[in-house]
């Protein structure tokens, strides 16, 4: 029997619309093709009518999940092409907000996994457990999603309280360890479903580009943060880990090992916090002069990068261009798929934690 | 057993009139304990009966010649079956029965898996199709080991009387036969492990897809009764004879629900297994449970 | 057996949702609707420059100024508050109340210019003078 | 010398690596886009994205090609001529949906690759995002 199944635009396994045709003989599928652009808002076009204040609020909403990349991206681009450099602790702030970002979407991530796979207390545990992290972020920032922090020259709330941040690191690193964990590794009926699973070889990785968990699943160990730091990552000490095996319990294990990773950097950048400005530069006074700048940050998802070019006495840019992470990634679900069960294809899918809203900018 | 008794039985207790408000509690306690176990509120206690009341009262899409009705007659009939199997349940000792009615109960117990494997096919959606199929596929395998556990039952006790084995004291072999339907239940209620049929995050709700409105509310009522029929069965199998109408009855509850927790627990605990992993899974129990069956039968007959 | 213990501990530890109406507390920095003092405003119209939503406008003439707010376009991102050096834009720390009808909480407010004190400003004086 | 030092002659270009913007940038009328992915996929570098830009005033389109070099950002900068462009998606399967979503976008006819039916959007209208000319 040979299906041509469509999953989604609208779909119960996809957080958001996108279109994955699979050619099934039976339960396994053959091939699958993708259709994106359902989401499609034209931020890239919007983005040019908007000033260097305005740009980075209009940034922050290209994707819900990791809104703090998109902020830091534009940020540190503008200011490539106006020469600015935040002060320290500025730096340190961006750090500690991008690796809370990264630690909220790996858990998330991680929920979202076992509810692919039918695990709902799964689900509702990665959940709770993600709370604390939502929590510390909204105090932090006054929002739980778009945390508005950056601006062009530093960031616009400081960290008060760094003390509840680590004891939510302490509250968050025992969860894992002693709860998320052992039962994703110990659950037969979990593991039944992830080993040996939408294998794709380092190869092939490297020929489709694949960046971020994806990448450093099937053994490329590439980061950002480690290969070209910014912000403040130069004096964080870290551990890129990297499996080889290619398949979704690979990138389970390399996310779940970045969430420890993450809170040992939360530790040093919270201790190592220096004083003094959070920002440089007055806002109403910064002019952008015509130029070219472009950023590279380390998303959860993998690597964004930004182009920025900015016009001759303007105060909006002439073009903004955006890849993110999941624009990369997500052509190699075809490669993973090709010869898996039906069953498996919506959590073969979700292993690279695709992000439509980015996709489609 | 008179046809007045047995109408009775079929229509108030412990058939329909008792058997829909009970499926709701059922539902109910399987919402709320899942619920316990994640942390989480649950639903209100009135919740299933108000899901079922507002499913009643939504428009059904007109649905034309053979395909619509087939799709209008399954859930009806597999109220009926769900029922009747209720209905045969000795909830209060010496209340009658038959010779043979285990049978009846185990073959009305399979009715609703079979309409469903036809539902899905008749309502002509892709996703249908392929959830009858899992369906088919997963119950051919579950049966066996279900089948197999019954007949060992019955075969250990000498009769196929519910009555009678309500009666009849435990033996090994019976706890066997016990633990196997246990395993075999999860598969039969579309619980974790065994969910495949409704794997809503790959096939939507499978064989259901297409249902809506009154149709959906009677499989969901129908859902609710295969729950108290089969977890009825076990706690027939495990009560001890009791001579009290009153505490046999009570007790048959509390067992009843105490299976519904058990199969909750498991159900929070384990991720679903795919639909060849799980197939395996009962093809293995399969093996384990004749073996060690047919082997416990020999040594009783070399004891006899 | 971790997932039995996790699911035991869950059991004993009690629900952490609520029921609908119940909300979470905010906190105290939370970034909610803006809220607006005309006294102290001073009439820049800079949170409409900083306003990439455009859910501040600012209309202004010589004898008066008009400060408009949809909530219904406003993302929350509080640049408005933080771009108002007199401090006349606020954000409440509450999350947003639901409303029912469109424009429900939209808010406009009309400052008549004063006249500039002759003192300051000799020659915009009769200007303003011959407008009215 | 290092493997970024040695890629201008690998490619016959005579000028030689600009740093602007946080990248390093290769400019000149002798590169070729099918030579620079063959070099570029040679050093193990990643195709990081494409940048189309539209001039101002009628100037024609411009494609940034941006590589990753060991966590160095490599840009080679070209202008499209004719309105088309050599498809490297043979040498580099990353440039698949890249080069897709140019065509789609910017009406640059990609050549010597077959489209897959439209990637981002329904319709048949090339070039969606290019700014209408203004009188």
């Amino acid at each position: 029997m040979s299906y041509r199944i469509p999953m989604g635009p609208y779909h119960p396994a996809l957080e958001e619309p996108y279109k994955l045709e699979l050619v099934c003989d039976g339960e396994t599928v053959q091939d699958a093709k993708l259709n994106i652009g359902f989401n499609f808002r034209g931020i890239e076009q919007l983005a040019e009518t908007r000033n260097f204040i305005q740009i980075v609020a209009l940034m922050e909403r290209v994707c819900g999940i990791c809104s703090n990349t998109h902020t830091l991206s534009i940020c540190q681009a503008v200011e490539q092409i106006a020469e600015i450099t935040p002060p320290p602790r500025a730096l340190y702030i961006r750090v500690i907000m991008a690796e809370l970002e990264r630690l909220h979407s790996h858990v998330l991530w991680a929920g979202v996994a076992g509810k692919l796979i039918g695990f709902k207390t799964m689900f509702m545990t990665c959940f709770a457990v993600r709370e604390q992290i939502m929590n510390v972020l909204q105090t932090i920032s006054g929002n739980r999603v778009n945390y508005a922090m950056n601006r062009v020259g530093g960031v616009n709330r400081d960290i008060d309280d760094p003390a509840m941040i680590l004891a939510m690191i302490g509250e968050l690193e025992k969860d894992m360890v002693k709860t998320v964990i052992p039962v994703f590794t110990t659950s037969h009926s979990a593991l039944s479903r992830c080993t040996g699973v939408g294998v794709l070889s380092e190869e092939k990785a490297r020929s489709l580009g694949v960046v971020g968990p994806t990448a450093r699943a099937s053994g490329l160990p590439q980061d950002l943060r480690r290969a070209a730091p910014y912000a403040a990552y130069e004096e964080m000490d870290f551990n890129v880990p990297v499996e080889h095996s290619g398949d979704v319990k690979a990138r389970l294990v390399v996310r779940a090992l970045e969430i420890l990773e993450s809170c040992s950097i939360l530790r040093q950048a919270l201790s190592k916090l220096p004083a003094g400005e959070i920002f440089t530069g007055d806002e109403s006074e910064m002019e952008i002069p015509e130029g070219r700048g472009f950023s590279r940050v380390e998303a959860p998802r993998g690597e964004v990068i930004y182009s920025v070019t900015w016009g001759e006495d303007t105060d909006t840019p002439s073009r903004v261009h955006v890849r993110t992470p999941t624009y990369i990634n997500m052509p190699a679900v075809r490669w993973m798929v090709r010869g898996a069960r039906l069953a498996d294809t919506p959590l073969i899918q979700a292993s690279i934690d695709p992000c439509y809203s980015c996709t489609d900018r | 057993m008179n046809a007045t008794t047995a109408l009775l039985r079929m229509l108030v207790f412990p058939g329909i009139l008792f058997a829909a408000p009970a499926a709701w509690f059922f539902l109910w306690i399987e919402r709320k304990a899942m619920a316990a176990l994640q942390q989480r509120i649950g639903p209100p206690f009135m919740q299933p009966f108000f899901d079922f009341v507002k499913l009643m009262g939504k428009q059904v899409p007109p649905r034309e010649g053979l395909g619509g009705f087939l799709m209008k007659l399954w859930p009806v009939l597999a109220v009926a079956a769900s029922a009747g199997a209720v209905g045969l349940l000795p909830v209060i000792p010496r209340s009658g029965g038959f010779p043979g009615d285990l049978v009846l109960l185990l073959s009305l117990l399979e009715l609703p898996s079979m309409f469903i494997i036809a539902a899905g096919f008749s309502s002509r959606s892709l996703w249908g199709e392929l959830g009858s199929s899992r369906e088919a596929i997963l119950s051919v395998s579950y049966n066996v080991v279900f089948l197999m556990a019954i007949i060992g039952i019955a075969a250990s006790q000498h009769t196929f009387s519910l009555q009678a084995l309500a009666q009849s004291q435990g033996s090994p072999l019976r706890w066997l036969g016990v633990l196997a339907i246990l395993i075999c239940l999860p598969a039969k209620l579309h619980m974790n492990p065994f969910s495949v049929t409704n794997a809503e995050q790959e096939i939507y709700a499978g064989p259901m897809t297409e249902y809506t409105g009154h149709e959906l509310a009677l499989w969901e009522l129908a859902h609710g009764m295969e729950w108290v029929a089969a977890t009825g069965l076990v706690a027939t199998l495990i009560a001890p004879p009791l001579a009290n109408p009153w505490m046999a009855g009570a007790l048959f509850v509390v067992l009843s629900v105490a299976v519904v927790l058990v199969l909750t627990i498991v159900a929070a605990a384990t991720a679903r297994l795919t639909i060849d992993d799980s197939v395996r899974f009962f093809w293995r129990c399969a093996l384990a449970f004749a073996v060690l069956g047919v082997s416990s039968v020999l040594l009783m007959r070399i004891k006899l | 057996m971790n997932i039995l213990r996790l699911l035991l501990n869950n059991f004993l530890g009690g629900s952490i949702t609520t029921r609908f109406p119940n909300r979470p507390p905010a906190d105290k920095g939370f970034r909610g609707l803006v809220r607006y003092d005309p006294q102290i405003c001073t009439g820049c119209g800079v949170c409409a420059y900083r306003c990439s939503s455009r859910g501040i406008s600012f209309r202004s003439s010589r004898t008066a100024y008009t400060w408009a707010y949809d909530p219904g376009q406003c993302t929350y991102c509080g640049r408005c508050v933080d771009g108002c050096e007199a401090h006349a834009i606020t954000q409440e720390a509450a999350p947003p109340p639901l409303y029912y009808k469109r424009d429900e909480l939209n808010l406009a407010h009309t400052t008549q210019r004063p006249l500039p004190p002759p003192k300051k400003k000799p020659e915009a004086a009769p200007a303003t003078g011959e407008a009215k | 010398m290092t493997t970024l030092e040695t890629i201008p002659s690998e490619l016959a270009v005579t000028t030689s690596w600009e740093s602007k913007g946080g990248s390093q940038w290769l400019a000149s009328d002798a590169l070729e886009v099918r030579k620079m992915a063959e070099v570029m996929m040679a050093h193990q570098g990643r195709l990081l994205t494409i940048t189309a830009t539209q001039l101002p005033e009628d100037g024609g389109m411009t494609l940034d090609y941006h590589w990753d070099l060991d966590g160095t950002l490599l840009t080679f900068a070209f202008v499209v001529e004719n309105n088309q462009v050599a498809s490297i998606f043979d040498l580099c399967e990353a440039a698949d949906w890249i080069e897709r979503e140019i065509h789609e976008h910017y009406g640059i006819e990609v050549t010597g690759r077959e489209y897959e039916p439209l990637l981002l959007r329904a319709g048949d209208k090339m070039g969606v995002n290019l700014h209408e000319e203004e009188d």
